[in-house]
């Protein structure tokens, strides 16, 4: 049983298939939209059904929370962003990324209040910007103000969460901001503020599905069926759109409007792709110089395609 | 009736007083009636639980839900106030305090100089000087009472509300502070009620003794003491008071009265 | 230095009146004057609805959040974590508490840790909560317990620490055993500082409850608190904060009734 | 029922003695056991050091951020405005607590309020202290003061309605002012309750320095350990845990020995 | 010396006690010799803050930083035991416990009903029937006083400290639990000391009396009563005793002695 795995070492000699149960940990955010519909749908219990192995939901509010039971044993497939991912295995959480759940360069941007003067990346300078730090949205923040020769120095960097930088942004507080989906949407609906850049031609936004090294070695075949179930989701999404935002409402709480709108801005493509891997390694590289990670990750070494090629 | 301004300083009339113990109606006082003049020395006796307290505490304006009516100088009495002093059955000196600064808390001098001196006057009288910076829980019981009678006495009320000040003093002391009371009786006209399981100091002190009877609290009799001042312990005359007193005190019970006087 | 004390007026010391806590009108005063000010300001277009959405908005809310049930299944979440925990904060709180009280030596040896351990925060304290407990129902509790615990336990020591030595001194005569000088003597002294504990305790665990539940799992005030923020639906934060301030309230209306009960026989100051 | 009180022994009441808050080796005792006990788990390679590194991990961290003085420019930050909004929150919670005890229509006109406000967690307010106070230091320390303020208003509150009513009478008939009666009288009375209720104050200021560090900026010890968190430096985490309780400890001692200067007239309990 | 084993059962050997005030030594007890035989009754006097209050509090084994020795049937005392009981000088109820749970309070029984029942005899031999529920701070001064009694008879202690325990009481109740404590004297041969402020109280019970003298509190003379049982409080030799004891009390004080005598 991987259940009693809490403390971690003890899910070591699994063989194929005499795991008992998968512990999933998914986040509800459209950026796992794929899953989700399969949650709903029944399809990775349907698909696990032959192998005799049980589905554990685990469910998250972000993905470092992921990252986080991951590193604790808690968790044997999930999803998150490509940063958590990275961090996590820079401490030598033994994980290997087996999917790629979304891109959307279009999910994250440097947005600053309807009113502001501020129209592109270079009128920063000086400026009170915000956003996380160590999260994809500081990446792209660096990649927008490296295009317009600037650096962090330039500016005045504010490390705030997601929900603090949209008060902030509205009460003035701030004058730029990187943030991304559902916020960013939501905002955008709302009026309230303006987008100056976004990730297209600077970053993708991965989102990425990780696993248990051990978990996954001994049982490659539970991976796979997760992967084929996400696959069928996001084939789901494309060819009943409006069956599957509905779908996915029903474990996102984002209204339904803004939820369509964000839905359609992802990429669902679970295949790991060469120009993917390129990205992924100009996040470590970047993480590794900000010192977001002390060691350096070999993401050839952590993306492990091989439960896509069990299909 | 009250054309002329001559009514008693303190008047009681009629007062019914009713605690409620476990649910249960406990009369404390019935049909109490006294009144007392200015300057006048009024001692009460009565058995243990009769209200003697009881009624102390409606004269202090410490109990306000009675029946009756008590009136202070034709006004009636609504509350506490700082023409009435009181020296409580239990000490009640503030135990973070001094015997200094217990003495001095109702003291309305501001001028420090002048309170302490005033403190120390009284520290004197009731024999506590080398103890003014102890702290209650250092000193003994009786210290403890005397330190209570200089709070009361320090800012010189009119009416002063003794419950049992001297009970935990030994004979000496009492004797002495009995001579203080009576002194400061004397030259300040204050208007005194005692409380006292002492008969002798009753008749001693008392321009009146009031007898009490038990629950409910009535007065049985008011036996004035006619005798001059300073007076003897040992006259004829104190030791047929005292056994007036002692009769009506003991009236069922005559054996007793005989081991007593 | 002119205002005097009860020169005039009815005695300031009263027996806890049976009437004591029901809610008297004035009460409602205060927060329904700052609920039309807050009202007013946004008719007056002084705060933005998506920074600060009008109590109107709020009530809408609430009844969207009634209606669908949301607002009670996330309640009743966290509910029973707040209820587990607490239990848990009070069954420890108070034995520990006891024994440290009473026994100086068990004090000496466990102070130390226990102050270091006290000023950690919840948040902290997650990894290793799911390090230990997983991320099921047991960590949250855990955090839950962690946050009534502590004072809890100072109010039961200093409690403890306030019993009249006088009454010391006569169980030491008297030779009672030690559970009877405890349950008799020590604890009826200490409860009013143990009911101050307890009540504080219970706000700690109700605050607790966002950070517990940010653990994992999709349900729970704390957790709808959170999602909502992360949606920028600032009516629902308000709603859920509503909620935990009212149940809150609520516990403790039923703490200080179950003190007023236990405390039947003391005279309390309640003020002029 | 056999254990007896005293028996054969000396007195278990004394006065405060001088020495009796400094360190006596039995506090260190558990402390380091545990320290040795975690220690050999992870020699006996029962916990992997990623999930909860080692002491001797710990300790060395500990010496490279002593070393590049993160440590200390980190915890000058959160010292500063823990000691900020801890003082509002004395400053306030004597206040209010002290008109709430006294005055039976400010408790009554502000209680509600208060005890509904009271369990909404710190971190729900942020973006409340955001919008009134932006995201500078101002927003931080009202986090702080809000942790700190509620324990310090209900056991000012609780330690003013233990006034004994003897003690209220007393000052009633001598007529003594407001001012001395509340000076004289009800706070010292009260104080052993305040005292507990600074305690339990300050540390939970300590603990909602975490969530007030969330708001914005890079310095700080919770910014430290959430940072640390969100990279999975465990070791960094527990450094700022440790930091924390240690600093927090410190806090708890000066207190302690305040209490004990103002309560040398009074003799308590100090247990068996 | 003690080849036999024929020492009395309460020896008190040069015991010396003191007490820091204010930062100042102030001595309470100086060289108290004092032997009692088992079923003794011994009085004590003395003036207020002499002392008494401390040596009943070493005897029963509440202090024990002093000088000196004190051996209970040849045993030092080393902490308090149910052997002695004491009736402190304060009533000491626990406000949250009625009457008869204050008075049941170190009673060894276990038995409920027995418990209840051995309360309510005790409960009426101190004359509060009726007031089996009250809780402390619905009795009077004396009513408190008595329960306290009560507390310390309950257990049948071989020695029973008494430490003013009639001070709060009228003459009539006071006389009735004299004889009391008399009656359980003889019929338990309980070892009593007690200590009083009134000195016909110290002659009509004690087998001897002993007077203390103020600060340092000293052993001043023991005046033995050897007069029969039940005793005349009127009886011309009661009556000499009381003079040496007033003199021993007052030898200053000529003028004292008068208004008293
Ligand atoms: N707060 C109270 N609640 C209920 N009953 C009370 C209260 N105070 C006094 N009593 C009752 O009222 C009666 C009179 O009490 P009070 O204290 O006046 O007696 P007293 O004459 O002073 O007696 P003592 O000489 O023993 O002091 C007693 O029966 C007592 O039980
Ligand atoms: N805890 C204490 N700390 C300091 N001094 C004390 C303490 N207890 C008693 N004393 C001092 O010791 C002396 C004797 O006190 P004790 O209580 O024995 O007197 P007492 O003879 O019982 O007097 P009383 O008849 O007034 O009760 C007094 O001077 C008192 O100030
Ligand atoms: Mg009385
Ligand atoms: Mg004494």
């Amino acid at each position: 049983g991987s259940n009693a795995s809490k403390s971690n070492e003890t899910n070591a000699p699994a063989t194929e298939g005499n795991a008992k149960e998968v512990r999933l940990a998914y986040v509800p955010l459209p950026h796992y939209s794929p899953l989700l519909i399969a949650k709903q749908n029944g399809w990775i219990e349907e698909s696990l059904k032959p192998l005799n192995v049980n589905v554990k939901w685990n469910s998250f509010s972000i993905g470092p929370l992921v990252s986080e039971s991951f590193a604790a044993g808690g968790q044997d497939v999930g999803v998150m962003g490509d940063f958590p991912a990275i961090i996590g295995r820079s401490a030598n959480v033994d994980t290997r990324i087996v999917g790629i759940t979304s891109t959307s360069p279009q999910s994250l941007a440097l947005v600053v209040p309807k009113n502001s003067s501020i129209t592109s990346p270079a009128d920063l300078k000086g400026k009170k910007v915000a956003t996380t730090k160590g999260s994809y949205g500081q990446y792209l923040l660096s990649q927008l103000l490296e295009s317009k020769g600037l650096t962090v120095n330039d500016i005045k960097f504010i490390h705030m969460s997601m929900d603090d930088v949209k008060s902030a942004l509205l009460t003035g507080d701030i004058d730029a901001g990187v943030i991304w989906d559902p916020l960013l949407t939501i905002l955008e609906d709302q009026n309230a503020i303006r987008i100056i850049a976004d990730g297209t031609g600077y970053y993708q936004g991965i989102a990425v599905m990780i696993a248990d090294h051990k978990f996954a070695a001994a049982n490659p075949k539970v991976v796979t069926a997760i992967l084929a179930a996400y696959e069928r989701g996001a084939q789901f999404i494309k060819s009943n759109p409006t069956e599957a935002k509905d779908l996915v409402a029903k474990e996102v709480k984002i209204p339904p409007a803004q939820l369509a709108k964000i839905i359609d801005r992802f990429n669902y493509q679970p295949a790991i792709t060469p120009e993917i891997t390129e990205e992924l390694k100009k996040s470590e590289a970047f993480m590794a110089k900000n010192q977001i990670i002390k060691n350096s990750v070999d993401i050839d070494k952590f993306v492990d395609k091989s439960y896509f090629l069990l299909q | 009736m009250s054309l002329l301004n001559h009514h008693p300083y303190l008047e009681i009339n009629d007062v019914n007083k009713q605690f409620i113990v476990d649910d249960q109606i406990v009369p404390a006082l019935s049909a109490i009636q006294l009144a007392i003049q200015a300057g006048e020395f009024v001692s009460i006796v009565g058995s243990s639980g009769c209200g003697k307290s009881t009624l102390l505490r409606i004269v202090a304006g410490l109990e306000c839900d009675y029946q009756g009516t008590v009136t202070l100088d034709g006004k009636r009495i609504v509350g506490p106030g700082l023409d009435r002093g009181i020296v409580f059955q239990e000490h009640r000196l503030l135990p973070w305090m001094t015997v200094t600064e217990n003495i001095t808390l109702g003291l309305t001098e501001s001028d420090p100089e002048r309170k302490k001196q005033i403190a120390q006057t009284y520290i004197e009288l009731v024999g506590l000087a080398g103890f003014e910076s102890a702290f209650p829980n250092q000193l003994s019981g009786g210290m403890s009472q005397r330190v209570a009678i200089a709070r009361a006495l320090v800012n010189k009320p009119q009416l002063l509300l003794l419950d049992e000040p001297f009970g935990a003093l030994d004979a000496l002391t009492k004797i002495q502070l009995q001579q203080e009371i009576l002194r400061i009786w004397q030259s300040e006209k204050t208007t005194m009620m005692l409380v006292t399981h002492d008969i002798d100091e009753a008749i001693y002190l008392g321009d009146r003794v009031v007898v009490m009877s038990k629950r409910p609290g009535m007065i049985k009799s008011i036996i004035p003491v006619n005798l001059p001042r300073p007076r003897n312990r040992t006259s004829y005359q104190f030791f047929e008071i005292k056994k007036a007193i002692y009769r009506e005190f003991f009236h069922e019970d005559e054996a007793s009265l005989e081991y007593v006087i | 230095m002119s205002l005097h004390l009860g020169k005039g007026t009815a005695p300031k010391v009263r027996r806890y009146p049976k009437n004591n806590q029901t809610f008297t009108w004035q009460q409602f005063i205060l927060p329904i004057v700052l609920l039309i000010i807050w009202q007013m300001f946004f008719e007056l277009g002084l705060i933005r609805s998506i920074v600060l959405p009008p109590p109107s908005t709020v009530m809408k809310t609430i009844g969207e959040l009634l209606q669908n049930g949301q607002l009670f299944k996330h309640l009743g979440f966290s509910l029973i974590r707040v209820l587990e925990g607490f239990s848990l904060a009070v069954l420890f709180g108070l034995t520990l508490g006891i024994a440290m009280g009473l026994f100086r030596n068990v004090y000496l040896w466990l102070d130390m840790l226990i102050q270091v351990l006290r000023p950690i925060p919840p948040i902290a304290w997650i990894p290793l909560a799911i390090l230990w407990f997983g991320i099921d129902e047991m960590s949250k509790i855990f955090i839950i317990f962690l946050g009534a615990f502590f004072p809890i336990l100072i109010n039961v020591i200093e409690g403890i620490s306030q019993t009249d030595h006088k009454f010391v001194e006569v169980a030491k005569v008297l030779e009672i055993s030690r559970l009877k000088f405890t349950s008799k003597i020590v604890l009826p002294g200490a409860l009013p500082s143990i009911m101050t504990g307890l009540r504080v305790g219970l706000g700690f665990s109700w605050m607790c409850v966002v950070a517990a539940e940010l653990i994992a799992g999709t349900e729970g005030i704390g957790y709808m608190i959170m999602d909502a923020r992360q949606l920028a639906q600032t009516d629902v934060v308000l709603v859920g904060m509503l909620t935990i301030g009212i149940t809150g309230k609520c516990f403790d209306y039923m703490l200080k009734a179950l003190e007023r009960k236990l405390l039947r026989w003391k005279t309390t100051y309640q003020g002029a």
